[in-house]
Parts: C-alpha cells; sequence; structure tokens
C-alpha cells in the first residue's frame, strides 16, 4: 500500500481558512481549511454527514459560514451570497437538482441572466442556443420540455451543461453529481470535466466513488466529522489507501460479500409476464425466488424507474400479468401494494422518498405504524427503541430521532429511506438506486444489509448507478434497453464490461428490438 | 372617570360584578349593528355626546354585522356591569333574542334604535318605521313619475337596488317598496343586489340598464347614503340624467345630502338616527334616576324637533315594550336640505 | 440534549400558549373585571364557536389543503335541518342532531372527494361551495326560524349545574379528543405525513386520498358542531350565521403552528390560537376602545402576536446553537482532558 | 414538437379565454342585451376594480405568497391622501394621485419587507395590515367625504371620447404592460422563477428577497389604482371601500392560472379571469335571476369553471402523451428504415 503523500503547490483561486459552522444541534464544520489551485480537479472527500456539502455550500455563498475567512483570487470576500460568488464566478451543482420545475429547459439553463439579451427576452434565440449547447455537449433533451418531466439524472446533467456552459464559471463545484448518474452519463460528465480544465477552468468535485475520485481528481482535501484532515496528490493513492484516509482508519479493507446464492430457495415468489406499458417498458418477463436478489441494469432513461413504479402500483401498466405465490394480482395503488408486501424505494428521495419536515422517527416508523402501536394508539415506549435501533443498524449521523429530516446530509437521508424499508421487511423489494450518495462504508453496511438481512425474509429487484454494485450483489443481472429486457446474466458469467456493452446496446441480438 | 380600583380577589361572585355600579357612574352598553355606515357613526356620535353630558360611562361595541357578536358584547357588558343597553341595529333580529333575554333576566333595562329585536322585553324601541319610510319614499317616488307624466303612471320598469339580501334592514325596505308599488301593476320591478356599496349598486344599475334600457322610468335605491352615488354615476355613464329617474329611498348620509343639493336623488327620508340615540340615553337616565319614561298611549312633543311628535304605542315587535315612533321627514320635499335639525347638518365629519 | 434546553425547547414549540399566559397576565391587572370567573367562563364560551371553525381549518391544513366553506356550513348544515324537521309533526330533536352533523359530514365528504380525487383546486373548489351554500341557506331560509327543540339548543344554550357552559365543555373536550388522536394514533399520524409529503406518503403506502377526504369530513362535522352552537346560542336558525368567519378561523390555525404548506400543527396549539383571539375580543371590549379603534387594535395586537413568534423561531435555533456551543466546548475539554491522562 | 400539439397546448394553457369565449358566446344568443356594445364596455369597466386586485393578488401568488391587505389598500391610499390633501389650500390633483400610489407602494413594501426578509407569514402579516389598515381608515373617515378633484377622480370617471371609460382602457393597458413584462423581461421572469423555486433561484443569484419585496409593492401599487378607479367611480371617498372583495381577487387569479404554490400564471390568463368573474356578474343580473338565488348560481358558474379548468390539466397530460407515442412510433419507423436500407 502506497503511503499518502501531503502536497501543496501552484496559485491559489481559492483559499479557504478556520471556516466554522454551527447548526443548531450539530457542528458542521470545525476550522476547516481548504486551498483549491487553478486548473485542477480538486476532491473534497469523507462520510456521510463530514460537512463536504457544508463546505461548499459556504464556498457558493449558500450557507452563511459561523467563522472564518474566504480567499477568491487572493482577495478576502465578506458575506458572500449566491450572487456575490457568481460575480466571481463560482457555480455550484448541488447535491439535489436546484431546478424550476415548472420552468422548461431553455429556462433552466437560461435563468437568470438569458444571455445576450439585455433585458429584454429572446426565446427563439435562446431555443436555439440551447439545442447548440445540448448537441454540443451530446445530451439530447428537447428543449421545450418541463423540468418536472425530466428523470433526476437529466436534471443534473443539465445543471452541469449550465454551469459549464452558460455560465461559464471559473470555479465549478459539483456535489455528488456523478452518484446519480450512468456509465454512460457518467462519461459524458468526465468530458465536460476535462474539456473545462482543458479551457483552464477549476473543479471541485465531491464523490464516495475512490475509483472515480483517483481518475478524475488531482488532488483530494480529506473531512473527518468536520475537521480537515488534509489534502493529498491522488497520484500517490491507490483505492485502498483512499478509502482509508475516507473511513478514517489506518487499513481499510473492501468487504467481501458471502455468496449466499446456494440459499436461494426453489419456490418461485414473483412473476411478471408480459408486463408492458407502451413507450416505457415492454414485454417484461422475470422470475424471483425467495431470497434472490436481481439486478436491474440500464442506461438512464432506459425504464427501470417505470417498471418499479409500475409493479408496486405506482404508474398504470396496460397489458400483462403479475403474480404474487402464483396468485395473480393488479395493484392500481402502492397501498395494496404495500400491502400485499410489494415496496418501492425511491429513486427521487426528496421529491418522493421521504417527509422532509417530519423527523427521523417518524419517517423511519412510517411503514410499521402496525407495528409500534396497540389498537391504533402508538406508543412511544414502542416507537422510541424502533426508531432507535433503526438508526443504529443504518448508522444514521443525527443528533436526536427528533431531528427533522432537513436537517441531514444527502447520504444520511439515504440511510433513512433504505432504514424504513428495511424495518418493513416486505416480500418484494424494488429498491431503485439504493446506494445513491452513500459513503464507501455505508454502501457497505447497505449492500451487506440487503445480502444478509433483506434476503432472509424478501426477494429483491434492484438497480444501481453503476454495475459494479450490481456485480457484487446480485444473483443474476438482467439488461433492460430502452424498455425491454435484451439480456440475462448468472452470477458465475458477470463481467462488467460486456455487461455494459449490452446496455448500450452495442451488443444486440439482430431483430430483438425494433 | 372609570373606577381605578382593580378588581380584588374575593369578590368574583357574578353579583359582586354588578356591585360596583350601585355606587359609582352609571354604565351604558351599546352595540352597533356595523362602525362603516355613516348614520350609525350618528347614532354612536348621539348616544356619546348625551352620555358625557349626563356623567353617564358609553361603552360602545361593534358587532359587525354578527347576531353572536352582539350577545358576545352582551355577556361582557353584563360582566362589567351596565345599568343600561342599547341596541343599534342588527342584521338578524331573531337570532339575537336570547341576548336580550339575558339582559331581561339581569333586570337591565334594554333600548333598541333602528331596528328592534324581535323577542325578548325590550323597555323601548325607537323607530322611524322602515316599512313606512320606505312607503313614503316610494309614493313620492310615484308622485314624481306622475308629475312627468301628465298624472299618469305609465308602463315602465323600475329599478330596485337592495341591500345585502342576508340583511332584515334589506327585507322591510323592500317590503315597504314593494307595498307600493304592487298597487301599480303596469310597473315591472327588476331587482339587482347593491350589498350595501356603490360598486355592487353601480355594476348592477348599469347591468340592468343595459338590459332595460328605455324602458326604465325610475330607480328605488334601498339606501342611497352607502349606495345612491354608485346608482347615480351608472345612470351619469349611460348619457342620461339621474334627475330624470326619480331616485328615492330611505337614509341620505352625507354623500347623499350632496347629492340630492344637485337635484340627482329625488326623495329620500331621513332618519333620524342622532335624535333617536340621543332619546334614548335621556330615557335610560331618567330610569337610572327613577323617573318615567312615556308610557303606551304617550304622544311626546318637542318644538322644533324633526321627529316630533313621537307616538309611543305597544312594541309589535318584541315581547312587550315601549316603540316610539319618530317622524322622518323627506329630503327635500318635506324638509330643505340646510334644514338644521338633520343630523347631516348637525355633526362635524371634520373632526 | 440537557433537560433545560429540552424544556426551552418545548416552551417554544407551545408558543402560543406563552403568548396566551402573558397576554392573561397583562389583563388581570390592567383590564377591570378581567379577571372574574364568569369572565373566563365567557371568554371560553365565546371562543367555542370559533374554536370548532379553527380546529377544521387546521386539521385540513395539516394535510395541505385548505376549506373556505366551513363558516358556510355552519349556516347551511342547521338551516336545512330546521327546514326538513319543522315539516314533521313530532321532529326528534336527536334526529336533527344526527341529521345536522350528517350534512356537515357530506359537504365535507363531496369537498374531499373532488379536491382528493379529483384534484380540484381547494382554494376555488370550497370557494364555490361556499358561494353555493351561501346563496341556497338565503333562497331556503330568508326570514331566521327562531324556537328550536330545547334539545337542539342544547349545545349551544345548555348550563352544566346552572353555570358552566355546555358549549365551553364541549369545545376544550373535543380539543383534547384531537389532541389525542393527532400526537397518538396512527389514524393522526397519516395526516401529517400526508400533508408532509403527499407523494412520499402514497408511495409508502398510505391511501392519501382518503386520508385527505377525512380531513374534509372532519373539517364538516366540526363546522356543524359550531353551527349546533350557534343556532343553540341565538336560540334560532339564520342564513347569516357564521358569515366572514374563516378568515379568523385561519388567522387562529397559523397562531397555533399550522401552515399552508401542510405536515404542521397541534389541536393544542390551535387552542391556544382560537383562545388568544377569543381573549383579544374580550379584553378590547372590557377595556373599552374606542370602537372606531377598536378594529386596528385587534391588527394591531396580532401583529405582535406574529412578531413575537417569529421570535421564537429564531430563539429555537439561538437555544439549539447554544447547546452545541457548550458541547463543543466540552468535548475540547474532555479530548484535553483525555490527552493529558 | 409539431406544429398541431403546439397549438393544442397554447390553447389549453390559454383555457379561461376559452371559457370566457363560450360564456360570451352563450350569452349572446342567451341573453337579451348582452352583445351590445355598451354592454361590453359595461363588462370591462366594472371588472377594471376586481382586475386591478387580481392582477395584484396574481403577481403576489406568482412568488409564492400571498396578500389579504389589497382591499384595505384600496380604501387606505385614497383615504390618507383626501385628509391631508382636503387640509391643503390649494391641494393638486397630480400631487394626491402621485401620494396615493405612493402610500399604496409602501404598504407593499412594509409588507414585502417583513415577509421576505423577517419571514413572516404573509397570510397572518397581511391579515393583520389588513385589519389595521381597514381600523384606521374607519377611524379617520368615519363619514365618507365626497367631491373629489375632478383630476384625480379622473380615471374612475373620465371617458376617452366621452364613451369609453378610462378605467377600462387603463385596466386593459396595465395588463398588457404587465403580461409583457412578465413573459420578455427579465426583471418579469425572476418573479416567476423564485415563485417556482426559492432555494433555486437564490442559488442561481437571483436577489430573492427583493423580488418579493417588489411583488408586495407592485400590488400595493394596483390596489391603489385600484383605490382610484373605486373613489372616482363614486366621486367619494370611503372606508368600506372594497370591502370583501379580496377572496374573489383570488378566484380570478387562481382561474387565469394562478397556483399558492407559487411560479405560475400569466397576467394575460388573470385578465381573462378578472373578466370572466366580471362576465358573470353582469350576465346573472342581465337574465333576471332570482336575487335570493344570483349567489347560488353565481358559485355553480365558478364550480363549472373549475371542472373544466381541471379537465384542461388532464386533457393537457393526454395531448403530450399522444405527441410521444407519435415521435416514438416515427423514431421507430425510421430506426427499421435505416436497418432496412
Ligand atoms: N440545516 C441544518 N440544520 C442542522 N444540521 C444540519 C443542517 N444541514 C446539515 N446539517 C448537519 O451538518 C452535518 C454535515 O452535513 P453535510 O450535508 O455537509 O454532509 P456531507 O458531508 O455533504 O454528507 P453527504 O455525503 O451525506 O452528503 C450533518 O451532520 C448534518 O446533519
Ligand atoms: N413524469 C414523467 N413525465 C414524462 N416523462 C418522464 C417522466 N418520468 C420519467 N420520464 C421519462 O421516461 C424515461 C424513462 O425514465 P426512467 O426514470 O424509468 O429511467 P431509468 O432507467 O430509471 O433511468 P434514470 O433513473 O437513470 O434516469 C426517461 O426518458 C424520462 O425522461
Ligand atoms: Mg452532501
Ligand atoms: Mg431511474
Amino acid at each position: 500500500m502506497v503511503e499518502p503523500q501531503e502536497v501543496t503547490r501552484g496559485q491559489r483561486v481559492l483559499e479557504l481558512h478556520h471556516i466554522t459552522k454551527l447548526y443548531s444541534g450539530t457542528v458542521a464544520l470545525d476550522n476547516v481549511e481548504l486551498a483549491v489551485e487553478r486548473g485542477e480537479v480538486h476532491g473534497i472527500i469523507g462520510k456521510n454527514g463530514a460537512g463536504k456539502s457544508t463546505l461548499v455550500g459556504i464556498i457558493s455563498g449558500i450557507i452563511p459560514p459561523s467563522r472564518g475567512e474566504i480567499i477568491i483570487n487572493g482577495k478576502p470576500v465578506h458575506s458572500l451570497t449566491p450572487a456575490v460568488a457568481k460575480k466571481h464566478s463560482i457555480s455550484i451543482i448541488t447535491q439535489e437538482p436546484q431546478v424550476i420545475e415548472e420552468s422548461t429547459v431553455t429556462e433552466n439553463l437560461f435563468m437568470p441572466k438569458y444571455l445576450g439579451s439585455r433585458d429584454f427576452i429572446n426565446w427563439r434565440f435562446l431555443d436555439q442556443k440551447a439545442k447548440e449547447i445540448l448537441d454540443r455537449v451530446g445530451f439530447p433533451v428537447e428543449t421545450y420540455l418541463k423540468i418536472r418531466d425530466l428523470s433526476i439524472s437529466e436534471k443534473q446533467l443539465l445543471l452541469v451543461i449550465k454551469a459549464c456552459y452558460v455560465e461559464e464559471a471559473d470555479i465549478i463545484i459539483m456535489d455528488e453529481v456523478s452518484a446519480s448518474l450512468n456509465q454512460k452519463d457518467q462519461r459524458i460528465l468526465y468530458r465536460i470535466i476535462d474539456e473545462r480544465i482543458k479551457a483552464g477552468k477549476t473543479v471541485i468535485f465531491i464523490s464516495h466513488h475512490t475509483k472515480e475520485l483517483l481518475e478524475v481528481c488531482d488532488r483530494v482535501s480529506v473531512i473527518r466529522d468536520g475537521h480537515s484532515v488534509g489534502c493529498y496528490d491522488t497520484a500517490a493513492l491507490d483505492m485502498k489507501s483512499l478509502a482509508s484516509l475516507i473511513v478514517g482508519e489506518t487499513h481499510y479493507d473492501e468487504l467481501v460479500l458471502e455468496d449466499k446464492s446456494r440459499e436461494i430457495g426453489e419456490e418461485t415468489i414473483f412473476e411478471l409476464r408480459d408486463f408492458t406499458a407502451y413507450g416505457r417498458f415492454e414485454d417484461i418477463n422475470l422470475k424471483l425466488r425467495k431470497g434472490e436478489i436481481v439486478g436491474i441494469a440500464g442506461l438512464r432513461g432506459s425504464g427501470r424507474t417505470e417498471l418499479f413504479k409500475a409493479i408496486a402500483g405506482i404508474d398504470t401498466h396496460e397489458k400483462g400479468e403479475l403474480y404474487l405465490h402464483g396468485v395473480e394480482k393488479s395493484y392500481n395503488s402502492p397501498e395494496k401494494a404495500s400491502a400485499d408486501g410489494v415496496m418501492y424505494l425511491a429513486e427521487e428521495r426528496e421529491n418522493e422518498g421521504l417527509v422532509n419536515i417530519a423527523s427521523i422517527k417518524k419517517n423511519l416508523t412510517i411503514n410499521i405504524l402496525s407495528k409500534v402501536s396497540r389498537r391504533e394508539v402508538i406508543y412511544d415506549r414502542l416507537e422510541n427503541p424502533k426508531a432507535d435501533e433503526l438508526i443504529k443498524t443504518m448508522n444514521i449521523k443525527a443528533f436526536s430521532r427528533e431531528q427533522e429530516i432537513n436537517q441531514l446530509s444527502g447520504g444520511n437521508k439515504q440511510k433513512v429511506l433504505v432504514g424504513k424499508i428495511l424495518a418493513k421487511a416486505p416480500r418484494v423489494c424494488l429498491l431503485d438506486e439504493a446506494t445513491r450518495g452513500v459513503d464507501i462504508e455505508a454502501k457497505e453496511s447497505i449492500l451487506n444489509t440487503i445480502n444478509e438481512e433483506m434476503r432472509k425474509t424478501s426477494c429483491i429487484l434492484i438497480s444501481s448507478p453503476g454495475v459494479d454494485d450490481l456485480i457484487k450483489i446480485c444473483d443474476r443481472i438482467m439488461v433492460l434497453y430502452k424498455g425491454r429486457i435484451i439480456d440475462e446474466f448468472a452470477r458465475p458469467e458477470f463481467n462488467e464490461e460486456k455487461i455494459y456493452r449490452v446496455m448500450q446496446g452495442e451488443l444486440l441480438k439482430s431483430g430483438e428490438v425494433k | 372617570s372609570a373606577d381605578a380600583e382593580p378588581p380584588s380577589g374575593g369578590e368574583e361572585t357574578p353579583a359582586a360584578a354588578e356591585e360596583p355600579a350601585e355606587t359609582g357612574t352609571k354604565k351604558i352598553g351599546m352595540v352597533v349593528k356595523n362602525a362603516n355606515a355613516e348614520y350609525i357613526q350618528a347614532f354612536i356620535i348621539g348616544a356619546e355626546e348625551t352620555s358625557e353630558a349626563l356623567g353617564i360611562e358609553l361603552l360602545v361595541t361593534d358587532a359587525q354585522g354578527d347576531s353572536i357578536k352582539i350577545m358576545d358584547a352582551i355577556d361582557t357588558f353584563i360582566v362589567q356591569g351596565i345599568d343600561g343597553f342599547i341596541l343599534a341595529g342588527a342584521v338578524d333580529l331573531k337570532t339575537l333574542v336570547p341576548g336580550i333575554e339575558r339582559l331581561n333576566e339581569e333586570n337591565i333595562p334594554v333600548f333598541a334604535l333602528d331596528t328592534s329585536p324581535e323577542g325578548g322585553y325590550v323597555d323601548m324601541f325607537l323607530t322611524f318605521d322602515l316599512v313606512e319610510s320606505s312607503e313614503k319614499a316610494a309614493r313620492q317616488m310615484i308622485e314624481g313619475i306622475k308629475s312627468a307624466n301628465n298624472g299618469e303612471v305609465p308602463e315602465g320598469v323600475v329599478v330596485e337596488i337592495t341591500g345585502a339580501l342576508v340583511d332584515m334592514f334589506a327585507v322591510e325596505c323592500n317590503q315597504g317598496f314593494n307595498n307600493v308599488i304592487s298597487q301599480y301593476p303596469q310597473l315591472t320591478v327588476v331587482q339587482g343586489e347593491g350589498n350595501w356599496n356603490n360598486d355592487d349598486s353601480y355594476n348592477r344599475t348599469s347591468d340592468l340598464f343595459t338590459r332595460y334600457g328605455d324602458e326604465i322610468i325610475a330607480v328605488y335605491v334601498h339606501t342611497p347614503d352607502i349606495m345612491g352615488a354608485g346608482a347615480v354615476a351608472a345612470i351619469e355613464n349611460t348619457g342620461k340624467d339621474p334627475a330624470d329617474f326619480f331616485i328615492s329611498g330611505i337614509c341620505i348620509g352625507l354623500e347623499g345630502m350632496d347629492l340630492i343639493e344637485q337635484g340627482k336623488l329625488y326623495a329620500v327620508v331621513e332618519q333620524p338616527a342622532l335624535d333617536s340615540a340621543i332619546l334614548a340615553v335621556n330615557y335610560l337616565n331618567d330610569l337610572f334616576n327613577g323617573e318615567a319614561i312615556p308610557e303606551i298611549g304617550e304622544v311626546v312633543e318637542v318644538e322644533g324637533a324633526l321627529w316630533s311628535p313621537g307616538t309611543v304605542v305597544e312594541n309589535p315587535f318584541a315581547d312587550g315594550g315601549r316603540m316610539m315612533i319618530l317622524q322622518a321627514p323627506l329630503v327635500p320635499q318635506e324638509a330643505d336640505t340646510d334644514n338644521p335639525n338633520l343630523w347631516e347638518n348637525r355633526i362635524n365629519p371634520g373632526q | 440534549m440537557r433537560r433545560r434546553t429540552k424544556i426551552q425547547l418545548f416552551l417554544l414549540d407551545n408558543l402560543v400558549w406563552i403568548l396566551l399566559l402573558l397576554f392573561f397576565i397583562y389583563n388581570t391587572f390592567a383590564t377591570d373585571s378581567f379577571f372574574t370567573m364568569r369572565n373566563q367562563v365567557n371568554i371560553l364560551f365565546q371562543s367555542s364557536l370559533m374554536g370548532m371553525l379553527v380546529l377544521a381549518q387546521g386539521i385540513v391544513m395539516m394535510v395541505g389543503e385548505l376549506d373556505l366553506s366551513i363558516d358556510a356550513t355552519l349556516a347551511f348544515a342547521p338551516g336545512i335541518t330546521i327546514l326538513v324537521t319543522s315539516s314533521m309533526v313530532e321532529p326528534s330533536p336527536f334526529l336533527a342532531i344526527l341529521m345536522t352533523l350528517m350534512i356537515g359530514g357530506l359537504i365535507g365528504l363531496v369537498n374531499g372527494i373532488f379536491i382528493a380525487k379529483l384534484r380540484a383546486n381547494s382554494f376555488l373548489f370550497t370557494l364555490s361551495t361556499q358561494i353555493i351554500m351561501r346563496g341556497l341557506v338565503l333562497f331556503l331560509i330568508p326570514f331566521s326560524i327562531s324556537g328550536l327543540l330545547p334539545a337542539y339548543a342544547f349545545l349551544g344554550r345548555g348550563r352544566v349545574g346552572g353555570i358552566f357552559p355546555v358549549a365551553a365543555v364541549a369545545f376544550v373536550v373535543i380539543f383534547l379528543i384531537f389532541e389525542f388522536l393527532f400526537s397518538k394514533t396512527i389514524f393522526g399520524r397519516k395526516f401529517l405525513l400526508t400533508g408532509g409529503n403527499r407523494k412520499a406518503s402514497y408511495i409508502s403506502g398510505i391511501n392519501t386520498s382518503r386520508v385527505i377526504i377525512m380531513a374534509f369530513v372532519i373539517a364538516g362535522l366540526l363546522a356543524a358542531v359550531a353551527g349546533l352552537i350557534a343556532a343553540g346560542r341565538q336560540n334560532a336558525v339564520s342564513n347569516s350565521m357564521g358569515t366572514n368567519m374563516v378568515m379568523m378561523a385561519f388567522a387562529g390555525a397559523i397562531l397555533g403552528g399550522g401552515s399552508f404548506e401542510g405536515g404542521m400543527g397541534k389541536p393544542i396549539g390551535m387552542l391556544g390560537g382560537a383562545l388568544l383571539l377569543g381573549m383579544i375580543d374580550n379584553a378590547l371590549t372590557l377595556k373599552g376602545v374606542n370602537v372606531n379603534l377598536v378594529s386596528a387594535a385587534k391588527g394591531g395586537l396580532i401583529f405582535i402576536a406574529i412578531m413575537l413568534d417569529h421570535f421564537r423561531v429564531k430563539l429555537n435555533a439561538y437555544i439549539l446553537y447554544k447547546e452545541n456551543l457548550k458541547n463543543l466546548i466540552e468535548t475540547a475539554e474532555d479530548s484535553a482532558g483525555s490527552v493529558a491522562s
């Protein structure tokens, strides 16, 4: 293992000194130091709740620090607001994509300055311009669409494009942008970053993905529990040392999941036959046996989310049957599906997953209210221990079970989301990108929980932004391409490169998809 | 001049609440229908000035048209230990009866102005009879129509701009108007809800003029004090002269006075608002001093007063009590616009 | 968290009660006849009507909707009942009460179904039902109908032990029941979750439509109860009962912790809100403020309440912040200590 | 997108105008004297007052807040002006108009600052300013003051070419100006963005507080204009001007595409909303509907409008779905074609 080397060098575009942020209930940052040099990709790494988002929030003026000094291009800046940050050419893509849902793609790209049009807006010109930019990047999305009709990854990519090519910011901050992108989109992202660095811009990059960090970043700054640990050159790091830097242990050993495929029962629990919703997915046939974990791999827009939602009764399907324990079912609402133990873990945790203004406790017990009550009356003595237990299993960083979800870091929100499904122990779990945004340790613990715990009671369909997670945990992987299952791999034949090529439609069996 | 004494802890029994009233100054509680109407302001001014002159403490509450608020105020007044009560108008006259009955139980004399509660015992109801006054205005309007048509009442449409229909006041206005107009089958009445405000009155009048155009020969406005200006403006906007439509009704108000002077309103019955409030406080004071107040059958005459003579009869609305019917002049037919006895000329709005 | 911090936070969460207490203490000393048993009972009694509407509105707001029709239901439910029963030979008062409640619930059901199932805009929809009901009740009962059956009027007129108004008792009891429902039962929890994030709750298997419909039904029922109180009090049914009360119902609910975004508010807080509004009215009357100024003074007091409430949020953050600083220092000392040892 | 789809969507987006058109056509045939130049001018004129309030409310709703105080500003701004100017020896009408507008703007400024900067709840806060202003205007002008300066009354009374009311012209012009502002200028777009997602707008560098304050200031100014119209029309200033108009202002704004969530609505739609409400009133009077039933009928018509509007959203989704399917088939055919070649 290579020993991490601390380095310092070059012209600094951004310096932070003694940055401290106290929230009510939490010390998010404690005397953090950071120095970013022109033309580098600077990674910020740390566990969930370490304070990464808070730190970049402070840099971009969204969050006022409790104390500390911010120096941009050598000049100290006081009372930074987003508007001031924009003047210093700093742009941020936040962890939860911040868009105007009811406005069009074009408007979201150009607001609030509406390029080159003084006070009056020339919509035709902007539309043209938007198309040009999107074409150049190779991101085909119709400009007239309202943002609310886009998927979360499309929103993120759009915001990246905005920061890079519309605002042409000098310092571009990406807070876990890649977490919701799959390989293909990630490649678009890396290409954009590359191109920007060549153009002399600087990128601050937050991710939990060690491999990606090594590939993309020149240096990484490590934050642990709100303290800065140091700044390291990635050239001198490997995946293992990086992981141990993040986690804070001298030796971090990747968890190897036990292969449990031998324990899969014979009995088919769940089956889909010719499950179809035209335009979204077609002729889906699959069987899940007890304790089986099946991965659904696919590109953005391949229809995974829509398939899951249709199974859980959130969306409709038009044709085909669904069997549970051999009995045909038809769900027209998630209420019925969840009563049967078919539960969906939402990809969009902000809109669809969590009740943000309610406490952690209330979110965790939302699915198991009957278990923490007697005759419809909820008792604290039942509910509190249950919530505490889940907080502990999921390792959620919070100062109290009564803390509002709003106040959690992105990864910790995700843990709450997984926790509430775990608590319910449903018969069929539909996990849509369950590990999005959680740190390496938490990810492994989630995967482990799925492998060890959930498997005991449920059969599981899972999708993930990257194929590697699926390879770790699945017994089978099915590839969805334009709404059809075009290939299937069993555990022994798993091969990341091959699966990826199938996902892109490169290895289409002729005539498979019209 | 209120007692500065804080309530002492031991005297919280209901009886104790009335205690200080026996010894100190007398208190009158007054609830008004809706403080933002001008004639109600006249009630308040009349009662305030008279009470002050007599050394009586006056408590005034605005019920904002709500019977429940009237009863709330009565309950509170009882706690405060009032010796007399004045009801200055109400939207609904039945629903406040339990409040009146509470006052009766407490032996607090009740006076009513403007409209009478339809139940309970009311010591005296001072009125200018809404129905009768409306009849008077309507009759004068008919006279106007006749004068323009060689003494005949021709076929035609009469516009009636009503008050808010939930209000008993509007119901009585309509009744008086109807009593007269129904004698002329050749007249067609079309209604618009003026809702006690100039905007609605404007809108409905202009709509009805669009609809019936030249067929319209007269416009009756329930209360021109708050709906007259709207009707006048609407007619002017059609390019017609308001004077041609014999706009009549009851209640004048300051704005109405101007319009009468300009000849835009034809005949409006003045409501003796100021006087009735003054009379009420005076009579209450008489009761406080153990003096008699006019009994049923008496006629009260005061030299020069527009309301004189006032006839006292049995109150037909409430469960007994006196009703004193005041005279109400038609302006300008019976009293000039600059008659100093009209309350519109007696109060000083520039206060 | 330290005990003291916890208490501080608890008090802040129930700030409307502290406001109420402060206002109460002030008036006890500054306002004649305020601090008498009779006046306090009066306040309770007078707040009962508005209180029902505040609770109704508060519950609808919890699920993230709003209901403008409650004050019309207040007149409509007893109005229709009286029309129907007065044509009976021997009307049963209990049937009449039941009928009033059922009409209220039914109106709520219609509102709820259109809003939850057909996704009608709740403001517009309930505005239209409000106008329709007010219109109908005006048409059907142009003159108020007095002389109710004693049992029908009992809620509004009756007195326990000859002194204590039944309405005041019912008012407090109903609030306590709802406080229990919303803080301790699954039924109530679902309201808060649905209001907090309708989509997420739906995906978690809550039948959000049913919850929303239920909220409107409860609101309709409470409005009908308010109608019983109002009718009983005036011993008559009139078409203008409850006019313009809906705005103050919103104010009470928001003062009590509710929010248009949904997912917020507790019945006990709304009780405080309703009482605060009632006490403001009462104190202004008792103090004998000039009639023409009462309204402005009332606005001023609400304004002050808002500002104090605003202050609460700040204070809340500040207390937690202090707590934090303290912890920071302690851990610093701890680690210093552990290094030393 | 195909041309046809575009047109369909455009029509749906402007559904309130279609409703208006349908209602117009119906009345043209079914209602006597409806389809006369004069009546149409009347409708415009009568809607002008409510129209200003609808626009004011609509703009505040765009930024995701609401303003209950506009109908009180309508009375307060001219009221204070008249009190001040009537004590002058030689009052200048232009100064008076300016003063009215300034008072309106100032009230908006106060509302805006408290709501945007101190984060006061806009419902409660504007409710309190409303009550205070109504209270003050009642105290200061218990009796209406008639006989305005002709220039001051011009907006409400004046006629272009002796026929066409100035207010009607101003009404339409003001709406067109705001339509332009909100669709074509950066200034206007910022309102929609802020309302659509305040946080996102803030992050992208918009001074959202300033935008919100500006929305309230504009609302105050428009309310003052409404006050000028009202005062001019009755040639007097009274304390009760505009009472209870605020609810209908909400209704008009929502019919015109606004929403309490913010970020929605276009002035041109709100113009349609205001006109629709005005036309409903007008047609009900012209048709000679029983006065006691007018109110219920009005509620019924609003109800229908809501249902149609609801239908719009469904239809919108359906049209896009069709479009999509079509594209899907086309691309499928394309790719089939390319495989074949
Ligand atoms: N508004 C808030 N109020 C209170 N605490 C907060 C608030 N926002 C964040 N925190 C806390 O601050 C800490 C740091 O959060 P932050 O979002 O910066 O973490 P992060 O490093 O970005 O984590 P992740 O990888 O999960 O996104 C967390 O413990 C979080 O709970
Ligand atoms: N509400 C919606 N309205 C219209 N189109 C939608 C909506 N939600 C998703 N889509 C579109 O449907 C397609 C399939 O989306 P889906 O979310 O199922 O893909 P996915 O495989 O889960 O991909 P990812 O989550 O990575 O974006 C996408 O092109 C997306 O833009
Ligand atoms: Mg983060
Ligand atoms: Mg997806």
